[in-house]
């Protein structure tokens, strides 16, 4: 027993002085004296060769942060400071030297890149992003139409932090397509690639002085890193329905003279790619969907069971259209952002080697096929549009 | 029956004190003081006229509290009945649950001034002899002054002094100790005191109650399960709490992040010194509102709680999320009271690991208490257990009693199986139409 | 002479082989940077391929099952060269620990603790594992369950939270790379986790008597469990990191980092962070277990609980020496480590099989033998 | 920082090499100390910021020197 004892006191004298010794608490750092970053911009500085950063974080000090309750006086929610350097890390080393507080980087929301670096190159600058264990891999990237920074000190009437709102934006699209939210991983993913063109959503900020607006303006097309091209917002749908895994998004179908609104419950869609004897490749789009009738304009003449079939019909074609037309812009881009290079490296390995070398060629000389299938069981609340049941009478 | 006729040799005292007189415990006594110390003790002495000596006869009649409903341990359904301070009582009880000649009670004489009476209870043929051979050994071998309540005795005969677990049981209710015992565990009552201890015992039985073996299995099973959770909260939910506003921010919800800054801002310590401040200001109000006569008691714990923590807050002192953390962590702890205060130690030991490293800490505080729970023994049964078979039955959920038919492989030993072949309530338990059991 | 006095039971012993196994599940970086996204690929092939090394394993523990390994080396090599190998064996015991301790100081740092020396985290984990270790093979592998429970449970569960970003495909296309790069991956599994296996050897004596046929049941049942989950893990983040798995340092850590089902859903890679560093704990631990009763054995001694904390302390200080940086570390994992290991694991215990075939041994214990042992 | 070091080792010696001194247990003394040795030399080397050849490389270079061993 006494020897237990002996031991116990032992044991303890080695651990206070471990706790003497080691309580360095280096990793220690309280929130209150973090700045918590919301949004990060980059652009080109007007020195050549030098970049610009635009760090936006939200301010605790002052009102509500985050929430929308006090919109009205957005000026003081965040706290928006630039740096320009050589690299990334000289920005950021000047950011936080210029602080007082020390910058917080794993809630940043959102990465955004102006236009024209976007032009220059971008994988310079992923280097520290993917390499700092603070950043996380799963923050969305943007392309801003303009500069990067416009998007930060944008002042917004939703919600006083662009970036919280960015974020949040790009989650809620991405319910309806994955593709419409382009992390980082993602845009990684697709540069290991090597011929498959990255394809990152483009934002443009709109409005005057207080009432300012943040809007969807299409895709920016890479290829490598630079920016090529951009499709409109008109020519994104193509994209984005190609992918499948599309829920909930409304399109608009017309015969020239009457109209309607279709919901897409859901829209999957399967790739193939086959070889063709010549060298070239085939891919065949199989689409299928379920749609639901969301509006009506005209239709006046027709009954209830073959307008279904007839605005099955219309969907079909018009599926097929947005495809085809984004197909189009893709090949004028030589810029393959459906991302068939990779299907055909992952079946056809051993061709693939030699088709590599020539794969611009081959692209613009994919036949494309494109099946679609719309099935429409549900006209919602009632069937036939008030105009129809005029005609009716 | 004898003959009539006495031998000559007989002494008339030993002949009243063996075949007349029915007190169970009549003693022949040769001297005066003897004599007299019997009866100033509360025996008769018996004198008989021609004989050397007296009997003093054992007729001691104390004051007694009587048997009522235990204050420790309070149940909704179920027994109401506690043990009392006398030992014969206790026994009575214990013996009244379980009518069976296997039921050994061995008497023991501990401590040199008080001479207190401790009583061994187990069944025989099911408890394990050779734990039933460890305690009589360490409670025979006890030399000490006094024994006045079980917890003098359950510090020298257990085997982790310094742990700050408990390696052996104890209850106040005849029901839960019967249930021990038929499990195959030793029961050790001891007299001047309500409360029996039970050994071995596994870690699992501090998140048991009697309760749970009367209400519906399912239910049961979800209280466990939600005990074992609240001790992980009570040990590490301060801790976590630090490691989180002070190390991994990354952790928190963006929005959350937001409000505990918010929060956060302005109070001048940081969240380790805010966390002892209030964890400490806690073990004293509790401290308090326990020794305290009740209604006093309670004024106090509402002063403290409502009063001070909202005042504390306003003053800007603490964060309120820690209020909302120690709050939580105060209230968690009282699910398991029989692991209330190794949670309290444990709970500052995580606080240091997670202030001084964060979650790595916590981690490793987490892996050493697990360490350390594996080192336990309580005579020679596993504290832990072995997450085996059968026995799990029993811990972190309550299978029904019917598909219990063993008793648990680590403490039962020669007669292991409860019944022969429970059935199922949801076989028919009436015959069949033909008249023919399945 | 019998150094750990405890015993420990066949189901016990399976769980340990198993877990052993899956914690290296977190350290397959080294493997995805040979073969990319067909790194499981040399996983399927080894699960094959480690069947005979595992029945040898087994085959040594059932002839010799009063004896850990050092033992058999002496009584079949003769007590001067059965020494020098014992000695070997030391080394290799304490390099494996040490190395491993190398691994969870990196994952500390890229994990934990940022800015904090690396010797802090360490040393926390040196002195946890350093009280297991004294409390004997018994209290080390009543937790073994529970953790393989514990293991299984967090990668069903990732699998669950990360369903919706897998990417199957990404598994396509197969048998791209040069062959050598098949025949590398195919070494390294075999010789880092299956056949670091070999240091269950020492544990031998603990066990409680096993009939052969239970012997297979429980090694073979403790590979496969181990082996299905280092597949599924890999399987996992092949098919949600896809290309840029070979990129990462801890690509299962940052594969769960993706986790994201909404705003309470993400962010919880600590949560795994935590599980992950119990793995490696447990690895360490049995690793310095199996140190301080070899070196215990080499000095012919039984007290083990005695040298536990200085032979922990030593690895400690061996562990920085190792590598200079961590990406020499994973270089030489890829490249030498292998054929280091490659006659401690493989080429020894299958010579020391066939000599004592050879030469009849075990042979039945004669009273000399025993007066030898004393 | 090397008295620290120091300390701890004493301490280590206090707790575990005198039970086996006092028991005498020899064999163990010897374990102990060799153990403790060299456990000690490359603690103090270490914080003395000196460097300690590794064997890992000599490793390397003898199985280079084999012939074998995988391209980097």
């Amino acid at each position: 027993m006494h020897a237990h004892l002996k031991r116990m006191v032992t044991i303890f004298l080695l651990l206070s002085m471990l706790i003497v010794f080691l309580t360095g608490c280096w990793d220690s750092r309280t929130i209150e004296d973090q700045l918590i970053l919301t949004g990060i911009a980059l652009d080109v500085a007007d020195d050549p060769g030098k970049i610009s950063v635009t760090a936006q974080a939200a301010n605790i000090q002052q009102g509500k942060a985050g929430s929308g309750e006090t919109g009205g006086e957005g000026s003081n929610e965040s706290i928006v400071m630039k740096a320009t350097g050589d690299s990334l890390t000289a920005c950021l080393t000047e950011l936080d030297r210029d602080s007082s507080q020390k910058l917080l980087f794993h809630h940043n929301q959102i990465r955004l890149f102006g236009i024209e670096l976007a032009e220059q190159g971008i994988k310079k600058h992923l280097d520290l992003i993917m390499r700092d264990q603070k950043a996380r891999l799963e923050v969305p990237i943007a392309i801003v139409d303009g500069r990067g920074e416009e998007a930060l000190t944008a002042k917004l009437s939703e919600m006083p932090l662009s970036g919280l709102f960015l974020g949040n934006n790009f989650e809620a699209q991405s319910a309806i397509s994955p593709q419409y939210r382009v992390r980082l991983i993602d845009f990684v993913q697709r540069l290991l690639d090597g011929t498959a063109a990255p394809v990152i959503p483009i934002i443009k900020v709109t409005g005057e002085d207080d009432k300012q607006e943040i809007k969807m303006a299409g895709m920016a097309v890479f290829h490598d890193d630079q920016m090529i091209g951009r499709l409109t917002n008109e020519e994104t749908v193509g994209y984005i329905l190609s992918f499948g895994n599309v829920k909930k998004y409304n399109i608009v179908v017309s015969d020239g003279q009457n109209q309607a609104g279709l919901h897409i419950a859901t829209l999957d869609c399967k790739r193939e790619v086959t070889l063709r004897q010549d060298g070239g490749i085939q891919v065949s789009l199989t689409i299928t969907s379920v749609v639901s009738v969301s509006e009506l304009h005209g239709f006046k003449e027709m009954k209830p069971p073959e307008l279904l079939k007839y605005l099955e019909n219309l969907a079909q074609e018009e599926i097929k259209n947005e495809i085809t037309d984004c197909f189009s812009v893709a090949q004028t881009l030589d810029a393959d952002i459906f991302g068939f290079c990779t299907m055909v490296s992952k079946k056809y390995p051993k061709q693939w080697n030699e088709m590599k070398e020539r794969w611009s060629e081959v692209f613009s000389d994919i036949d494309l096929s494109i099946q679609v299938k719309v099935r429409i069981p549900e006209t919602g609340q009632i069937v036939q549009s008030l105009e129809m049941e005029e005609n009716m009478k | 029956m004898k003959s009539n006729r006495l031998p000559l040799e007989t002494d008339l005292l030993d002949v009243l004190e063996q075949e007349v007189l029915c007190a169970s415990c009549a003693k022949n006594a040769a001297s005066i003081p003897e004599l007299a110390t019997g009866c100033l003790s509360g025996d008769t002495v018996l004198l008989v006229d021609g004989c050397a000596g007296g009997l003093v006869i054992n007729s001691k009649g104390w004051e007694k509290r009587a048997v009522s409903e235990p204050q420790s341990e309070s149940v909704v359904r179920g027994p109401r009945e506690g043990f009392t301070e006398n030992l014969r009582t206790n026994t009575s009880l214990i013996r009244r649950k379980i009518r069976n000649g296997q039921l050994k009670v061995e008497q023991m004489t501990v401590g040199r001034k008080t001479q207190t009476g401790v009583c061994l209870m187990y069944l025989d043929g099911v408890a394990n002899p050779k734990v039933v051979e460890t305690i009589k050994y360490r409670v025979g071998k006890l030399d000490v002054e006094s024994v006045l309540e079980t917890g003098y005795i359950e510090e020298y005969i257990e085997d982790a002094p310094f742990s700050p677990f408990g390696t052996i049981g104890y209850s106040e209710k005849p029901d839960v100790v019967a249930a021990k015992i038929l499990e195959g565990r030793v029961a050790v009552v001891v007299d001047g005191t309500p409360f029996v201890l039970t050994a071995p015992m596994l870690f699992a039985e501090s998140f048991q109650t009697a309760e749970d073996y009367y209400a519906r299995s399912l239910y049961s099973s979800l209280i466990r399960i939600l005990r074992f959770i609240a001790f992980m909260i009570t040990v590490f939910a301060p801790a976590v709490y630090i490691a989180l506003v002070s190390f991994q921010h990354e952790l928190i919800p963006t929005t959350l992040l937001f409000s505990f800054a918010k929060a956060r801002e302005g109070t001048p310590f940081p969240a380790f010194i805010e966390a002892v401040i209030m964890v400490f200001a806690f073990e004293i109000l509790r401290e308090a509102g326990v020794r305290l006569p009740r209604p006093v008691g309670q004024a106090i714990s509402i002063v403290g709680a409502l009063i001070m923590g909202d005042a504390a807050v306003s003053a800007g002192i603490v964060g309120a999320p820690m209020v909302i953390v120690i709050a939580i962590t105060a209230v968690a702890g009282f699910l398991v009271p029989a692991l209330n205060d190794a949670g309290s130690m444990l709970r500052i030991v995580m606080m240091v690991m997670a202030a001084f490293i964060g979650f790595y800490g916590v981690a490793f505080g987490f892996l050493g208490m697990l360490v350390h729970l594996a080192t336990l023994e309580s005579f020679g049964v596993p504290y832990l257990g072995d997450f085996d078979g059968d026995d799990t039955k029993d811990t972190w959920i309550r299978m029904p009693l019917w598909s219990m038919t063993k008793r648990p492989k680590s403490i039962a030993r020669g007669d292991t199986t409860r019944g022969q072949r429970f059935i199922p309530p949801l076989r028919p338990h009436v015959p069949d139409e033909e008249g023919e059991e399945p | 002479m019998k150094i750990d006095k405890s015993q420990i039971s066949g189901k016990q012993f399976m769980f340990m082989v198993a877990f052993f196994l899956q914690s290296s599940a977190l350290l397959t970086s080294f493997l995805a940077g040979i073969t990319k996204n067909e790194a499981w690929i040399p996983v399927v092939i080894d699960i094959v391929l480690c069947i005979p090394l595992i029945f040898l394993y087994r085959t040594l523990m059932v002839m010799f099952p009063e004896k850990n390994f050092l033992q058999v080396l002496d009584e079949v090599y003769g007590p001067v060269v059965g020494k020098i190998i014992g000695i070997s064996y030391v080394w290799f015991f304490i390099t494996l620990a040490a190395v491993n301790l190398i691994d969870i100081g990196d994952f500390a740092k890229i994990t934990f603790t940022t800015e904090t020396p690396r010797m802090v985290p360490t040393l926390i984990c040196v002195l946890v594992t350093v009280w297991a270790v004294r409390h004997g093979i018994k209290v080390i592998s009543r937790y073994s369950k529970l953790f393989t429970i514990i293991e299984f449970i967090i990668v069903g569960v990732s699998i669950v939270l990360l369903f919706n970003q897998m990417d199957f495909t990404n598994l396509l296309p197969v048998f791209t790379q040069p062959a050598i790069k098949y025949v590398q991956s195919v070494h390294i599994i075999a010789t880092i986790p299956c056949g670091e296996l070999v240091i269950f050897l020492m544990v031998t004596p603990c066990m409680k008597k096993l009939t052969p046929r239970e012997s297979t049941k429980y090694w073979f049942g403790g590979v496969a469990m181990g082996m299905i989950v280092l597949l599924v893990v890999l399987l996992r983040d092949i098919a949600v990191l896809g290309k840029a798995l070979h990129l990462f340092t801890l690509p299962g850590l940052v594969a769960l980092r993706l986790v994201n089902l909404g705003e309470a859903l993400s962010r919880m890679e600590i949560i795994f962070a935590v599980a992950l560093a119990m793995l490696l704990f447990f690895k360490i631990t049995v690793l310095c277990y199996v140190s301080t009763i070899a070196v215990a054995q080499l000095f012919g001694t039984t007290q083990y609980k005695r040298l536990a904390v200085i032979v922990g302390i030593l690895i400690m200080a061996y562990a920085p020496t190792l590598y200079p940086s961590s990406v020499e570390h994973g270089i030489s994992a890829q490249t030498i480590v292998p054929f280091i290991w490659t006659p401690f694991q493989i080429l020894l215990p299958l010579l020391t099989y066939i000599l004592a075939k050879i030469r009849k041994l075990p042979k039945a214990i004669t009273p000399a033998v025993k007066k030898q042992e004393v | 920082m090397v008295w620290a070091v120091i300390g701890g080792f004493a301490l280590i010696a206090l707790m575990d090499f005198l039970p086996l001194i006092r028991r005498k247990k020899w064999r163990a003394v010897a374990a102990f100390v060799c153990t403790f040795c060299a456990a000690l030399t490359l603690e103090v080397l270490m914080v003395l910021n000196i460097e300690i050849p590794s064997v890992m490389s000599a490793w390397e270079s003898f199985i280079r020197w084999l012939g074998m061993g995988y391209a980097a």
